[in-house]
């Protein structure tokens, strides 16, 4: 992977891969309710993958630059396998780690480039990915740190 | 005082015989019910004998409002805004006296700012007032310039009360409890400016008025009230203290912050209707120097109502209470009966008109000209609305 | 003041006597020996000032209080004498013989209560009611609501809500407290 | 006849030339003064349409009239006071009593139309050109036709209250309720709020009156706890309270349970309504909580035969094992439920569906079943080292206390969590003699418990350090000790306009040993007595489920309610959805009534 459109097509890859894990667990749980919200996470991919594809073509500018809040929830909970009656607190946990992971791949890759134009790109794909992570960890603090 | 035992014979005040009317030597005529004066809507019935007044009786009931019978319907803080109404030029009476017998029957103590307002206020309107019947008394002799001095003059003391309460005439400002607000930024340096206008303008009045040939030939001798009458006709006020009864009960009974106010009861020594207008114009004098000491001595902050229940249900427990104040014209008072419920059981408010206007004017107009009638009444500073309620 | 409400209670069988303020003592006597009490404390005891007499409706135990309310210059006090009159028989002496206003009030009373005072003079005229049709006005029964509601008309175009009704009429119509 | 008194009128040519004292109208003009009581103003945003104007209008000048941009919302009856300036007398007493201090004057007195009805108009609503003027009357600072604060609630002392789980609040006597009770306005906007839509002004007057036996009655037709939530109900009738803009709401829990605490248990019967003649049809409930109490109270009343399923040995569910007796005294709670059971209700304690009794079996026997078996499962932290064995739930340790059994917390505890369970562990454990301290991750005013409750435990001397995230639980040297490792935490806005979020501060970490750890940080369902296949038929999602109008489900049979199948997850909400579920099986089982009202609505 040493060109840009090599690794825009890889990340572009992870995202329907993404789509694809949630909508096999959607397949798998045991609940309506549950299902429709995998459904919905494995929608959220979809949506990451059209803003890659628009990066790819040039409509839109990844921004690097921007700086993105990391609540760190997800850096300090224990993981969760996947299985048939996970609950809405797992799944959250799941989706939250999977964008933390690929926070920290582009970011890793990043560091091993020179500075330069697949630089940028890395940087800009983390920054995505830590955007997809505080959208869920948001979801969390909404919604399961109720008491807490 | 000494006993009145020489007027307990019934005769003195008993009602004239009925003049023959069937023999065409008298003429009916009725002054009013338009202001006869500015003394408010009443009527005179007069029986004539040329031009002199042989039968007086008097008719009221052109303001009858039922003030007493709204109040048995209305609860207690919505009577505050109905009193008012009850005399229309001193209305800050009406509010005072409502408001301390609800006060006593409920045990609520108001605040001492409160008390110096108060009696500011009360001052203010016994200034505005006197003004104005000033201006009647000289209309009702002829003389219109003087009405136009002090009845425009009094506008600026209205202007007073529209600072300090928010309304000019109707002021409702004070409530059971205390009073509604504290004084505006600048009040005491205009309200100074007006006093010392209004002193200024009472020495042209005098010396028109007073030093004036034709006002004295006429009002000199005019319906005199004499110290034997004062008790049985129950004749109050500076009508009363112009032949020499020193009663006032701001100085008998004190209220408010009247003993810590310095002044002194004026009395006269023959009460015809001139000695009664100059002992008003010397109380008018005595207002201001009172309004001045209330300035001076008002507290500037510190609560102006006491701590309420909530009005909106507000029970009083039974009792009953006769609250008075020296008005203008004497003892204005409120007799006031509760039954523990959200309303009144009684009120009975007694303005010193009820018998200045009809049992003492009906006795003093008999053998006088009919051209003087108007200055009579007017010299015995009546308001039909108090009558009649 | 002790002393001379001991002696009316003896020589008047006054009672109730109630200190009800500073300077303000009520106290009740029968209609019969009210006229003579009067008479007795204007002349004997100084209460020469009538300020003023009225009366109260106590509908519920079927009486008219008629008060007459005394004051004594000298001693700066005032006396509130209470006299039940029964509704049935709404009659009282007059005193317009002892004070020369009386007769105002007792006019007065005669048309707001419809209370008689005979021998009183001129009690009959009209006072403020000229061409009153309904019953005295200022008995507890005249509803002046009701009074106002069949005379005059209401001007067109209002209504109202009440807060709470209007607030379960449109949020939570089927729950809260059942009808009955 | 002096010549002095002949010429001295004279004097009157002197003044000839003076200025005028009046003023040329309409050349110049005369503003009122600034506190004029001229025309009327509303800040229509600010009114909450309490109505209280239109109440102490002594001339009925002001009528409350329906506004549509303010239509339905909490705290506002959506009506506005419109004034008709031909009875009007200017007094401004409804500036004085106004609630919210919406309602003032203009300084402005000249208005002039030839058309009358325009002086009938709704201030603030209908455009007027004095509406923003910044003079006119207001209500002067200090002046109040309405007590602003509250009768204080007697309490025991902190030191006194940590002493025994004796109750901590004293109750108001009858002058103090009095007293309070007249602070009441009697709008109903807390109706409105009130999940039960309590009939809470009526009550409150039935204070005034001295009339507890009415007042009691009043409060049994919308709940049949009410000497429970006179205690702790999470009062959101007093979160709108009109009296509480500008000053402290009317005590209406407080005022509720004196109500109940004035009338003895055993008058219960005589005072209240009896249950009609049985109607022969037969409802199973699971679960003796507020929310199935109340759906069996009801029920009852209609002369249905009911059978409560507890899995416990006694009722009251989350109110006896999740309420400490110090907030809610056991013999209150008894007080309620003895009154349920005194009408017939059967509650069949020990007795936990799909063990006991299979929810199949209760679908068939009977012709209804109401399920409001709420939140009992802790939420856990997902930590590292949650499991560890000193790590307690709050639930249980408030269930032990509640039963008499010892929790062995230790002497030195931290409770984690900012709900009324986290407050009420580290009460319970002050109580038990322990040295708390509460570790939440945001600041203590965003904690969901109630404000009271956070107060109290600190007077109790609970230390509580906000913003303090857990992230570890780790062993300590000894087995009955326990290591929590914590965070600090900035607190970041949400740009989105939600509540601030916290971020950890990993560079500020600290780590502390306990006897225990208490977990607090929130419930959710137990659904294990329902197969996988009802909960997907009953559409559980999560372990909770929006039930349909009159608490029905999917299922024809089968009515909700109560924690898990609502919002607020409070006793007071649960009650409602008891009894709303009533209502619901109430037409349901009298299916002439049901069919009827089907053909009006179509």
């Amino acid at each position: 992977m040493n060109t840009v459109d090599e690794i825009l097509d890889y990340a572009i890859e992870q995202e329907q891969l993404a789509a694809d894990f949630y909508e096999d667990v959607a397949q798998r749980v045991e609940t309506a309710g549950m299902k429709k919200i995998l459904l919905d996470f494995a929608e959220e991919e979809k949506r990451h993958k059209k803003i890659l594809l628009a990066v790819k073509t040039g409509e839109h500018e990844l921004t690097p630059e921007q700086e993105i809040l990391d609540l760190k929830i997800s850096d300090y909970l224990v993981e969760v396998k996947t299985s048939e009656n996970i609950s809405y607190q797992d799944a959250l946990i799941i989706a939250m780690q999977r964008e933390r992971a690929a926070y920290n791949l582009y970011n890793d890759m990043a560091q091993k480039v020179p500075d330069g134009k697949l630089k940028h790109i890395l940087l800009g794909l983390a920054k995505e990915e830590a955007k997809h992570k505080l959208f869920f960890e948001a979801e969390y603090d909404e919604r399961v740190l109720t008491d807490n | 005082m000494t006993q009145l035992t020489g007027h307990s014979s019934a005769l003195d005040f008993a009602q004239p015989e009925p003049v023959d009317m069937a023999s065409g030597k008298y003429v009916k005529l009725w002054q009013g019910p338009q202001h006869p004066g500015i003394t408010g809507n009443m009527s005179l019935e007069l029986t004539l004998d040329g031009d002199t007044i042989i039968d007086c009786k008097t008719h009221v009931g052109y303001l009858h409002r039922g003030f007493e019978k709204l109040m048995e319907r209305r609860s207690f803080i919505q009577n505050f805004t109905v009193v008012c109404r009850i005399a229309v030029p001193e209305p800050t009476f009406n509010e005072y006296l409502y408001s301390h017998a609800v006060e006593q029957l409920s045990g609520i103590k108001i605040p001492e700012r409160a008390i110096w307002l108060r009696t500011m206020n009360l001052e203010l309107m016994r200034l505005a007032s006197f003004l104005m019947w000033i201006g009647g008394m000289s209309g009702a002799f002829g003389q219109y310039t003087v009405p136009n001095w002090t009845t425009a003059y009094r506008d600026f003391v209205l202007d007073l009360f529209e600072e300090m309460t928010g309304a000019r005439i109707y002021h409702m400002y004070i409530v059971p409890g205390g009073v509604r607000a504290g004084l505006p930024d600048g009040f005491e340096k205009r309200a100074r400016d007006i006093m010392d206008g209004a002193e200024k303008l009472l020495d042209q009045v005098e010396r028109v008025m007073f030093n004036n040939a034709v006002f004295k030939a006429r009002s000199k001798g005019l319906g005199i009230i004499t110290p034997d009458m004062i008790d049985p006709y129950g004749i109050v006020g500076p009508n009363a203290r112009a032949c020499g009864v020193e009663r006032d009960i701001r100085k008998d009974e004190p209220y408010l912050a009247y003993d810590q106010l310095n002044f002194e009861t004026i009395t006269g020594k023959d009460s015809d209707a001139y000695e009664r207008a100059y002992l008003r114009l010397q109380e008018t004098r005595q207002c201001i120097s009172l309004i001045r000491q209330c300035l001076d001595k008002a507290p500037k902050d510190g609560p102006f109502q006491a701590d309420m229940p909530n009005v909106l249900h507000w029970k009083i427990p039974a009792g009953e209470t006769y609250v008075k104040a020296e008005c203008t014209r004497g003892e204005y008072g409120y007799y006031m009966v509760t039954d523990g419920s959200e309303f009144v059981r009684r009120v009975h408010v007694r303005g010193p008109s009820y018998t200045h206007a009809i049992a003492v004017m009906e006795r003093l107009a008999v053998g006088n000209n009919i051209a003087d009638i108007a200055g009579l009444m007017v010299s015995l500073h009546t308001y039909p609305p108090e009558i009649e309620r | 003041m002790k002393d001379m409400l001991q002696r009316l209670q003896r020589d008047f069988n006054i009672s109730d006597i109630t200190e009800r303020q500073l300077r303000l003592t009520t106290f009740h006597v029968k209609k019969q020996s009210a006229e003579t009490l009067l008479r007795e404390l204007r002349d004997r005891e100084g209460y020469t000032h009538l300020n003023f007499m009225t009366c109260i409706d106590y509908i519920e135990d079927d009486i008219f209080t008629l008060v007459y309310m005394l004051h004594n210059y000298d001693k700066k006090n005032t006396l509130g004498i209470h006299v039940n009159i029964s509704r049935d028989d709404e009659a009282m002496i007059s005193i317009h013989t002892l004070w020369a206003q009386a007769w105002t009030y007792q006019r007065e009373l005669r048309e707001m209560y419809g209370i008689r005072f005979p021998g009183s003079p001129r009690v009959d005229e009209d006072f403020c009611l000229e061409g009153w049709d309904q019953i005295p006005p200022m008995r507890r029964e005249f509803d002046t609501k009701k009074f106002s509601e069949e005379r005059f008309g209401h001007r067109a175009g209002r209504q109202s809500e009440q807060p709470r009704k209007h607030m379960k009429v449109e949020l939570y119509p089927n729950r809260g407290g059942d009808e009955k | 006849m002096s010549l002095k008194d002949l010429l001295s009128p004279f004097f009157v040519w002197q003044r000839a030339f003076e200025k005028p004292y009046t003023t040329l109208r309409p050349t110049l003009d005369r503003p009122g003064a600034p506190a004029y009581r001229g025309f009327h103003i509303n800040i229509t945003e600010t009114c909450v349409g309490c109505g209280s104007c239109q109440t102490i209008c002594q001339n009925n000048a002001i009528d409350m009239v329906a506004v549509e941009a303010y239509a339905g919302r909490a705290g506002d009856s959506g009506l506005r006071p419109r004034f008709d300036y031909g009875r009007c007398c200017w007094c401004g007493l409804c500036v004085d009593i106004c609630t919210a201090a919406s309602l003032r004057m203009s300084n402005e007195y000249a208005w002039i139309s030839d058309d009358p009805d325009s002086f009938h108009f709704t201030a603030g609503v209908d455009d007027k050109p004095w509406q923003d003027n910044e003079l006119g009357y207001r209500r002067a600072e200090g002046y109040h036709l309405n007590p602003p604060k509250r009768i204080e609630m007697p309490m025991l002392s902190a030191q006194e209250s940590l002493k025994s789980f004796a109750e901590v609040t004293l109750g108001y006597n009858e002058e103090q309720a009095k007293k309070e009770a007249d602070r009441c306005v009697e709008c109903g906007i807390c109706v409105a709020t009130c999940p039960a839509h309590m009939d809470v002004p009526d009550y409150i007057h039935s204070i005034r009156d001295g009339d507890y036996e009415k007042g009691l009655q009043l409060m049994y037709r919308t709940n049949p706890f009410p000497a429970t939530c006179g205690r702790i109900c999470t009062r959101r009738c007093e979160s709108v309270c009109p009296v509480g803009i500008l000053g402290e709401p009317v005590a209406i829990r407080w005022l509720k349970r004196f109500i109940v605490d004035q009338v003895d248990k055993k008058d219960y019967q005589r005072i209240l309504e009896k249950p009609i003649a049985s109607t022969g049809f037969k409802v199973a409930i699971i679960g003796a909580g507020p929310g199935g109490l109340s759906a069996a109270y009801y029920l009852r009343q209609q002369g249905h035969a009911v059978t409560v399923y507890e899995a416990q040995a006694t009722g009251g569910g989350m109110l006896r094992y999740g309420v400490p007796s110090y907030r809610l005294p056991d013999a209150e709670l008894d007080k309620d439920i003895d009154h349920i059971t005194s009408i017939g209700v059967e509650i069949k304690y020990n007795s936990r569906i799909g063990k006991d009794v299979m929810f199949e079996s209760l679908l068939e026997n009977y012709d209804a079943v109401f399920m409001s078996t709420g939140l009992s499962v802790p939420s856990s932290m997902r930590i590292n080292g949650e499991n560890h064995a000193r790590v307690l739930s709050g639930l249980q340790i408030l269930a032990d206390v509640a039963s008499d059994r010892d929790p062995g917390i230790g002497k030195k505890v931290a409770v984690i969590g900012g709900g009324n369970v986290a407050m009420d562990a580290a009460r319970v454990s002050r109580r038990l003699g322990a040295e708390v301290t509460i570790l939440y991750r945001r600041r203590i005013s965003d904690m969901p418990a109630d404000e009271e409750e956070i107060h109290e435990c600190q007077q109790e001397g609970c230390t509580i350090v906000p913003q303090a995230i857990p992230v570890e639980i780790i062993d300590a040297d000894n087995k009955q000790k326990v290591c929590i490792k914590w965070g600090e935490a900035k607190m970041v806005d949400d740009p989105k306009g939600g509540r601030a979020r916290p971020v950890l501060q990993e560079d500020k970490m600290h780590t502390e040993t306990y006897d225990c750890i208490i977990s607090a940080i929130g419930q959710s369902s137990n659904l294990d007595y329902l197969s996988k296949e009802l909960q997907e038929q009953l559409a559980f999602e999560w372990g909770k489920l929006t039930p349909a109008e009159y608490q029905h489900t999917s299922m024809k049979k089968v009515f909700v309610g109560g924690d898990f199948a609502n919002r607020t997850a409070d006793a007071i909400s649960a009650i409602e959805d008891g009894h709303h579920a009533a209502r619901g099986i109430n037409r349901f089982l009298n299916p002439d009534f049901y069919t009827a009202l089907e053909k009006q609505e179509n």
